[in-house]
């Protein structure tokens, strides 16, 4: 009987969130449909932020603000992970590949590890100009170390290291203290001193990127520190 | 355009950066300045509100359409300070807490990052007047509150953590859908341009319903209250006492902020009493079930679910007198600095006792006399005995229903006053028995968790007398309307 | 000056600081702790002292501070917070010393002590609030404060019992709130204002104002102890004694009658709150709850449980002042206030210092106590006598407040319940001072605290004499300006505008003396604890030196009229020609005994207790001859009566306690009906004394039931035939020469209280004189025929002395039928009552005499018998030719006048039924040395009785009389016709019927049984049943809580959670299209 | 009926269907599935939203959506740490019902 019961109860629920997505398209129906006038406003102002791709503008400029919450946010997922982590015996999980797997691990290692670089680079370079940026290019970084940490060129440490910490911290910290700092160059919070804005935003988005990538890593590893010695402990 | 707007938000997220480069060596010295010069800007900040009334702040220098803008006014300003001075106190409070309970060092090494990240969340979500923003400072502040719960590693408190974070995080998603609309609609996210533009639409009732849904998610109102016993009860003293004080006020402070600028002339009382059946509920529910409980801190939590059913009683009151916000406001704060003292006298138990049973309190232990006393003070605020926050609200919310003739809501009060009676009285009725104990251990309770907690229970019960200056702070800026 | 404002608050900070200060020390600080205590306390003394002389000099105290939009935090100190306030601080004072005695080795001394002063601050809060919002803040600050007291000791009882009262007092917050706040919507924050700030609203407010004030009176009432919301009290009687002390006789229970107090006069308004028509029901709830209580403490056996249900019925004796909205009520209702704290602290520290010097906790164990604490139950029989209301104690001045405001506001029916509450009082008071006086103790008592030389700790013992002092000189300094009552009246006059009845004129010379009065009175009870060893010899061989010195004045002073102002009510006493002559009798009729005594009772164990009584009572009886007012004669009447009861229990024997209830029971119920007479009588003429009351008091509407009163009131003393049945079996079983003066002149008070009372010789009550006529008659016949059937000599007397009374009676009745001939029978009727008082008091004398000196006692006593029937030539023949003379001239009908001769005859076979009882029966008279005294004062006796008529010239009138042949043959047939009969009847005394000593008190026992069976179905009747809180206690709620269990476990997965949201999306969306 | 409402509606359905995930299911792991199907489905909305009437989508939009993309991310990396954590201590103690 309870089986009956429950095809009913999923049934109802089906019809229930059709229901939902019903209404939901009928708001979304109501939407007015030119742009409105304030993305109109960012697409023209975006030669002032010094950076060509709208978007890019929006991200550091504009929306700046959000930007730092956001790479906040990633920070202290990293630290949520590092705390809650696992136990010592399940930093070698199954899916490892063995050491001597020659076919595969080595020359994978050898040939994409310089693209996925040269490619993170020019994400990062690219994104003043095009869709791009230091998420991006952190992303290909943590694909590099957890590419690193499969084929055992990387080791999962308990142990603190002071290294790791200030490379997890490295990119919101910079982010903030250039962002800080800009205050007394009589600037507003997050606004760059026009001449050197280019400068500082690269140096921003290096940070981000190279933090980013050891956040990746860290998330997956769940390790405290990773080093490329083979520890005992 | 002075930067003081934005120190509350930078300095609290510059210590937690440099605590977590320090790991290890975090030691009181280093807490005590972090601590000190977080509280210390929020204070400078206020010392400037109150000179020069509400602030705007362009960030980055752009304007309210394109960039956004942070907006202080009375009501983020005494949000601000009534945070911060719990979070100052139950730093102090946790320093010598995980010393007598010996925590992991890997315990601490995260927790006084959360907390300081944690902080800063909280004072850039009063700040912000933009509602992405507010998106992402409400994901600051679950994904801080989350790890903290988890700290406890037992399977119960991760289990109860992930429970926690898949609520939240859906209620922040809804509320971005809202966002979304509120977008498409009227093209702008500042707070200030919407509460000018937004009319009556099919798209402003749904980006309200799905907001209020997202923010009753997150606060833990009735139907979703289910996530928060587990979470605060598994979760170390001092944590459970943040979140219960405090991180679930963040979205009750967005509703209350939109329901006075935004959603101001498109809100109908159906929603307001929907909203307030929904508190009456929660405060009969969530008192009744902190009756049964025999574990204290899922008494506690209990009891923050049946609070927030008070706070939820003033909608359908503010509907056409919308001073009565000032006294929700003035009740919350009070419940988290009652709260918070009764988590940290819970800490103060946990730290004699391995597990927090009701029943083995029968013999009054000699350490634990002082808590007792500080259990009472706070119990009082959440009775609602006389001078105290919660009886404050508890007075106001007769008065306007006596006046606005709504007699419901009455009789939920005087169940609910008589049910927390009972569950208070239930620990209380502990502190006297007899029994003797001979305890030669040095006693794990410090002279500073005890200062702590009672600073925190006196201010909850004397906030009756400065509650006329605490009227006038939340007046600058006249968040209310006149 | 700014002085002004911050005076209230630092009143309330005072003890608020000390009480945080004391939190901080350690228990084992006690000199530290002590020293803060005790400043706290007297630097409140003396600022209150300040604030008293401030209000006088009409100054105004406020304190003001703003604290919700609207709404201020008022304390303000008028003078109705005042008199609460001083009495909380006293007693605090008194208190806080008890306790540090009490607590001396217990555990958690700092707690308690901070508590304490944290409630005495509250209870200061309560006194000075200004308006309905800080009195509701300070009435809850109470019971947080006063829940650790309760639950101080720890035990699982005490426990128990906080968590009852806790519950009890939370819940009374709750009205509480809801009607204050709706109040406040209605008129906003008002202060307390002189008559009320609720009569200015329209009128489709009163229903509201109705439930409002319900709601209010139902939150206060459960602090009052209202019947249905008193359950906590007895309850909460687990707490330590100091704290029931001053919680239950001062702050918790006073918190909630000053608050009603406030509410009836300061928030409503009187005559708002008549014309709401909601007086009655207050009323009614008022008299429930007195009767209530009192019927509860009758059953209770654990003394504290009993003061607890008493405490409850007392405090409704302010409710029921409150709710008669009366100038008389509201002072007696203040005043209570304050006595009635005076005089239940003193039981509670006496309850405290049995448990705690003795281990007593329950009244049965309580025999014998008076013995071995002295001083302690020496104030606690103070305070009961107080609470029962008898005259020199607070009580009284109360019941007689209470009463004229009762007359004065016509509910007639709330006196039936002043005076069954009373009378209730006694029956459960008076058992407890009769187990502690006068019984043995049964082995002897746990001794708790080391022995020490006095009865236990100083600290214990000092404060219940301080309070009963306190309580005993309000009560006998009525009219002292600085006692409560003077600040009342004030009160009263200033604050509601009432016009003032009995205006205090204030000056120095009364202020003072109530200080000296307290000291005196203070330093004579240390003085009596300290000699206590050789009192019994001082008091003993004082006590005829004393009536001689009385003796002396009748007879050498002239008159004189002394007035004592601050006594009493204005006390008067003086001697005059008309109460001269029986001055001299009483005088040497007490001496005689008194002498008697020396050697009668000199061997007789509780010596000390005996020579108490026996002075008291003398005094009882000459004060109602020389007092002049009123409340003075009820006074001396009351001591009296309760005096000659301790004589006739004097020997313990199971007889005697039985004939001391039935003397009790029938006296009180008398006492109470001639007070009732006199509140009547001073309610309408508003004149205390006596003589120019006996003038007008036919005069007065309603004064059938008033004489009726009278009658009934002072015929059980005099023994009319119903009334009569305590007499025969109170005067025998009393020691000889008390029941030699009991039937001598005691017995005549009745008839004194007749002769000053009844318009003898002014007006003409013809109903009344057939009435005494025909009465007197037919109980002198009825009490002779039935004195023939008794055995015990002592009875026989007894007899005769009701059937003579009944002759004089007939005196009275013939008075009032022929005014014009009131001087002549008032002086044959004087001449008659000598004659009896000093015959039938030497022939008691003469019963107690030794029987080894048979020789000379049977032929004095065949003397005096002779001369009591009226043998010729002796004074009883001058008196009754004296009477029958008076019967002639007042035309009474003819066979009257032949009855009255036919009294001789049954007079005279009365004297020889008990004759023969005496030769037959010989007495087991005490063997002890030398009978000397008894021979003196018995000879003494004799020779006055036989030599009196001739010295005294009366006139010369009736000797003339006596001495013609007519008159000594008319005196002489009925005696030799008696003596032939009784010779000839009595020789076989077989086949005289047997006739139960108390004759008729089979009627009365049958009265009480039916009382006491109404009183035991009270006691269990459902109210007691339904506990407020069955329904809330948590067991319950746990048992109900199985079916959400399930809900719970459900509610806790998602698919709930995400279910809501999509009904609540749809909801909230869907909304907007209703709108 | 532009083409890009089209997409809005996708949006909508993935939405439900993420929402109905999370409510249904009763393994950890199709939760964290649902949310990141929530996580997408509003995203999908707001860039249709961003992109109508033939300009190249509003750049606001695209900043919004980036943030919340990596958002999302670190939310879905904490959920599976903390699952992670929950299968580490094993199913020794009793299976928690979700």
């Amino acid at each position: 009987m309870t089986n009956e019961r429950n095809i009913a109860t999923k049934i109802i629920v089906k019809f229930m969130f059709f229901l939902m997505a019903l209404t939901l398209v009928g708001i979304a129906w109501t939407a007015p449909a030119e742009n409105s006038y304030i993305s109109q406003a960012a697409t023209h102002r975006v030669k002032e932020a010094g950076v060509e791709s709208p978007v890019t503008a929006v991200l550091i400029h504009f929306r700046g603000y959000d930007t730092l919450l956001e790479v906040t946010v990633m920070f202290l997922v990293a630290i949520g992970a590092m705390a809650v982590g696992t136990s010592k015996e399940d930093h070698q999980p199954s899916l490892l590949i063995a050491p001597d797997e020659k076919l595969l691990a080595k020359p994978m290692i050898r040939i994409l590890l310089p693209v996925m670089l040269t490619v993170s680079i020019y994400y990062l370079w690219a994104g003043a100009k095009k869709a791009g940026g230091a998420f991006q290019a952190g992303t290909i970084l943590g694909a590099m170390g957890i590419m690193l940490f499969l084929a055992q060129k990387l080791y999962a440490r308990e142990k603190e290291s002071v290294l790791w910490r200030i490379l997890l911290v490295s990119g919101p910290f910079t982010f903030l203290t250039v962002s800080f700092i800009s205050i007394f160059f009589d600037n507003a919070f997050l606004e760059y001193p026009q001449s050197i804005n280019s400068q500082l935003i690269f140096i921003i988005e290096t940070m981000v990127k190279i933090s980013t990538g050891a956040i990746f890593c860290i998330l997956f590893t769940r390790a405290r520190s990773l080093s490329f010695l083979e520890k005992t402990q | 355009m002075s930067h003081s707007m934005i120190f509350p938000v930078v300095v609290p997220l510059f210590s937690a950066f440099f605590i977590f480069a320090l790991g290890n060596k975090v030691n009181l010295l280093f807490l005590l300045f972090f601590s000190l010069s977080s509280l210390g800007s929020v204070l400078f900040l206020l010392q400037n509100t109150l000179s020069s009334g509400p602030l705007k702040y362009h960030i980055a220098g752009w304007g309210a359409p394109l960039g956004i803008d942070l907006y202080n006014d009375g009501l983020s300003m005494v949000w601000m300070v009534g945070t911060s001075v719990i979070f100052f106190l139950i730093l102090l409070y946790s320093h010598s807490y995980w010393k007598s309970k010996e925590y992991p060092q890997k315990i601490k090494n995260a927790f006084y990052p959360l907390v300081f990240a944690l902080w800063s969340g909280m004072n850039a979500l009063f700040l912000s007047s933009d509602i992405f923003n507010l998106y992402v400072t409400l994901e600051v502040l679950t994904l801080t509150a989350v790890p903290m719960v988890a700290l406890s590693n037992k399977k119960a408190a991760v289990l109860a953590s992930l429970r926690y974070l898949i609520i939240a995080v859906t209620g922040s998603l809804l509320y971005l859908l809202g966002v979304a609309f509120l977008y498409v609609g009227w093209g702008t996210l500042d707070i200030s341009l919407l509460t000018k533009l937004v009319t009556p639409s099919p798209l402003s009732w749904g980006a309200l319903a799905l907001m209020t849904i997202g923010l009753i998610a997150k606060t833990a109102l009735f139907p979703f209250y289910f996530w928060l016993p587990p979470a605060h009860s598994q979760a170390p003293s001092p944590v459970s006492a943040i979140l219960s004080a405090l991180v679930i006020k963040g979205p009750y402070y967005i509703l209350i902020r939109f329901w006075n600028t935004i959603f101001l002339n498109i809100q109908n009382p159906m929603i307001d009493y929907l909203l307030g059946f929904l508190g009456a509920i929660a405060i009969l529910w969530g008192a009744f079930q902190a009756l049964r409980q025999d574990r204290l801190k899922l008494l506690i939590a209990y009891s923050t679910v049946a609070q927030i059913g008070y706070l939820f009683l003033f909608f359908p009151l503010a509907i056409n007198n919308r001073n009565i916000w000032e006294i929700a406001i003035v009740f919350a704060l009070a419940h988290a600095f009652a709260k918070s003292a009764l988590f940290l006298v819970a800490g103060n138990i946990l730290c004699l006792y391995e597990k927090d049973t009701i029943s083995q309190l029968e013999g009054s232990h000699p350490y634990l006399g002082p808590s007792f006393f500080i259990f009472g003070l706070a119990g009082l605020s959440i009775m609602g005995i006389p001078f105290s926050g919660g009886f404050v609200g508890k007075w106001n919310i007769l008065y306007t229903a006596i006046t606005t003739q709504q007699i419901g809501w009455i009789l939920v009060v005087i169940l609910g006053s008589l049910l927390s009676y009972a569950y208070i009285l239930k620990i209380i009725k502990y502190s006297f028995s007899q029994k003797q104990w001979q305890e030669k251990k040095k006693n794990p309770i410090t002279f500073s968790m005890n200062f702590t907690a009672l600073l925190l229970a006196s201010i909850s019960f004397i906030m009756g007398f400065f509650f006329l200056s605490i009227i006038h702070l939340i007046s600058i800026g006249s968040p209310f309307g006149e | 000056m700014i002085w002004d404002q911050y005076l209230p608050l630092i009143m309330f900070l005072i003890s608020f600081v000390v009480g945080l200060l004391i939190f901080c020390i350690s228990d084992s600080q006690h000199r530290l702790r002590i020293f803060l205590n005790l400043i706290g306390a007297i630097s409140k003394l003396f600022l209150i002292a300040y604030m008293f002389w401030g209000v006088y000099q009409e100054h105004h105290y406020e304190y003001r501070l703003p604290v919700f939009p609207g709404i201020d935090f008022v304390l303000a100190a008028d003078s109705l917070s005042l008199l609460f306030m001083g009495l909380s601080i006293l007693l605090w004072l008194l208190t806080t010393i008890y306790a540090i005695g009490y607590l001396e080795h217990s555990p958690h001394q700092s707690r308690f002590f901070a508590f304490f002063s944290l409630c005495v601050s509250s209870t200061m809060g309560i006194a000075m609030a200004g308006n309905l919002f800080t009195l509701f803040l300070f009435y809850e600050l109470l019971t947080i404060s006063t829940y650790p007291l309760v639950v101080h000791r720890g035990t699982e009882k005490a426990l128990e019992g906080g968590m009852t009262y806790i519950k009890y007092a939370l819940t009374a917050g709750i009205p509480c709130l809801i009607g204050i706040v709706w109040l406040h919507t209605l008129t906003g924050d008002r202060s307390f204002h002189e008559t009320g700030y609720l009569s200015s609203l329209g009128e489709e407010h009163y229903t509201a104002l109705r439930i409002i004030f319900c709601l209010l009176v139902a939150g206060f009432g459960v602090k009052a102890a209202i019947v249905p919301l008193h359950g906590w009290l007895a309850k909460a009687m687990v707490a330590p004694a100091p704290v029931s002390a001053l919680l239950h006789a001062v702050a918790v229970v006073k918190a909630g009658a000053f608050a009603l107090i406030r509410l009836v006069y300061d928030v409503y308004g009187v005559s708002f709150l008549q014309n709401l028509g909601l007086d009655f029901p207050l009323l009614c709830l008022a008299s429930l709850t007195i009767i209530y209580g009192s019927i509860c403490a009758l059953r209770q056996n654990d003394l504290k449980k009993c003061l607890a249900f008493s405490t409850v019925s007392q405090v409704s004796y302010i409710i029921l002042g409150i709710s008669l909205f009366g100038t008389l009520s509201t002072i007696g209702g203040v005043v209570h206030l304050v006595h009635q704290g005076l005089m239940k602290i003193t039981m509670f520290f006496g309850a405290g210092n049995l448990a705690e010097t003795l281990g007593i906790h329950k009244i049965d164990e309580m025999d014998g106590v008076g013995r071995r604490m002295p001083g302690t139950m020496i104030a606690f029989s103070v305070a009961a006598l107080g609470m029962i209301g008898l005259p020199p104690m607070a009580g009284f001045v109360t019941k007689w407040y209470l009463g004229l405001g009762v007359l004065e506001s016509g509910s007639y029916w709330v006196i039936a319940v002043l005076l069954s509450s009373s009378f209730l009082n006694c029956a459960y008071f008076l058992p407890i001072l009769y187990r502690a006086w006068f019984k043995k103790a049964q082995g002897d008592f746990e001794e708790k605290k080391e022995a020490s030389v006095w009865e236990t700790s100083p600290a214990l013992l000092f404060p219940p004499i301080a309070t009963a002092t306190l309580a005993f000189s309000v009560g006998f300094m009525v009219y002292s300006s600085v006692g409560p009552l003077a600040w009342i009246k004030m009160l009263a006059n200033r604050e509601y505008g009432y016009f003032m009845v009995y205006p205090i004129p204030y000056n120095l010379t009364l202020s003072n003396n109530i200080g000296n009065f307290i000291l005196f009175v203070f330093v004579l009870s240390t003085l009596l604890l300290l000699l206590r060893k050789f009192l019994d010899k001082v008091l003993f061989f004082a006590l005829p030196f004393v009536c001689s010195f009385f003796l002396y004045l009748g007879i050498f002073q002239n008159d004189f009229f002394l007035d004592f102002p601050q006594y009493l009510f204005g006390l008067k006493i003086a001697i005059n020609p008309s109460n001269r002559i029986f001055v001299i009798l009483i005088s040497i009729l007490w001496t005689a005994s008194a002498f008697y005594s020396y050697s009668y009772m000199s061997h007789t164990p509780n010596r000390l207790r005996y020579s108490f009584c026996f002075l008291l009572s003398f005094l009882g009886n000459l004060g109602i001859v020389l007092v002049e007012d009123i409340p003075g004669f009820y006074f001396c009447y009351v001591l009296m009566t309760f005096a000659a009861y301790g004589l006739i229990v004097h020997d313990g024997t199971k007889p005697s306690q039985k004939a001391g209830i039935v003397y009790l029971v029938l006296s009180i119920l008398g006492e109470s009906m001639i007070l009732v007479g006199f509140l009547w009588v001073v309610s309408y003429t508003q004149v205390m004394e006596i003589a120019q009351i006996s003038s007008i008091i036919h005069t007065l509407p309603g004064h059938e039931i008033l004489l009726g009163l009278f009658v009934v009131g002072f015929g059980i003393k005099m023994g009319f035939v119903p009334l009569h049945v305590w007499l025969p079996l109170a005067h025998p079983c009393a020691p000889t020469p008390a029941s030699a003066v009991l039937s001598g002149s005691i017995i005549k008070a009745g008839m004194f209280g007749f002769l000053r009372f009844l318009p003898l010789g002014i007006a003409e009550l013809p109903v009344l004189g057939t009435v005494f006529v025909f009465w007197g008659l037919g109980t002198c016949f009825y009490a002779a025929l039935v004195g023939c059937t008794q055995e015990k000599p002592k009875t026989i007397l007894a007899y005769s002395s009701i059937s003579q009374m009944g002759l004089a009676a007939m005196a009275l009745g013939m008075i009032l039928l022929k005014p014009e001939l009131s001087v002549f029978i008032q002086t044959a009727l004087a001449f008659f009552l000598v004659h009896h008082a000093l015959v039938k008091s030497s022939l008691f004398l003469g019963v107690g005499m030794p029987s080894s000196a048979k020789k000379i006692v049977l032929p004095g006593l065949a003397l005096s018998a002779l001369m009591l029937a009226g043998f010729p030539m002796t004074s009883g023949a001058f008196g009754k030719t004296f009477l029958k003379n008076c019967a002639v001239e007042a035309q009474v009908s003819s066979w009257t006048i032949f009855f009255m001769g036919i009294t001789s005859f049954t007079t005279t076979l009365l004297m020889s039924r008990f004759l023969l009882q005496i030769k037959e029966k010989q007495p087991v008279s005490h063997e002890h040395s030398s009978a000397l005294w008894q021979f003196i004062s018995w000879g003494f006796l004799i020779i006055s009785s036989l030599l009196f008529p001739y010295c005294f010239a009366f006139d010369g009138h009736p000797l003339k009389l006596a001495f013609s042949a007519k008159a000594i043959f008319s005196s002489l047939w009925p005696v030799l016709a008696g003596a032939f009969l009784a010779w000839f009847f009595l020789r076989f005394p077989k086949k005289l019927p047997k006739i139960p000593e108390g004759d008729l008190l089979y009627i009365w026992e049958a009265f009480a049984h039916v009382f006491f069976k109404i009183v035991k179905k009270i006691e269990y009747h459902p109210v007691k049943k339904w506990t407020l809180f069955s329904m809330v206690s948590s067991e319950t709620l746990s048992k109900y809580s199985q079916i959400p269990l399930s809900l719970e476990a459900r509610l806790q997965s998602f698919s709930i959670a995400i279910g809501f949201v999509v009904f609540l999306f749809l909801g909230l969306f869907f909304s907007f299209f209703f709108y | 009926m532009n083409p890009n409402m089209l997409y809005v509606m996708a949006g909508i359905v993935v939405l439900c269907i993420g929402l109905e995930g999370i409510l249904t299911s009763k393994v950890w792991i199709k939760k964290i599935l649902g949310l990141n199907l929530l996580g997408t489905g509003v995203f999908l909305v707001l860039i249709a939203f961003g992109k109508r009437s033939g300009q190249e989508c509003d750049p606001i939009m695209q900043s919004l959506v980036l943030t919340g993309i990596v958002i999302s991310v670190s939310v879905t990396a904490l959920a599976l740490a903390l699952l992670q954590k929950i299968v580490s201590f094993g199913s020794d103690s009793k299976e928690e019902k979700t």
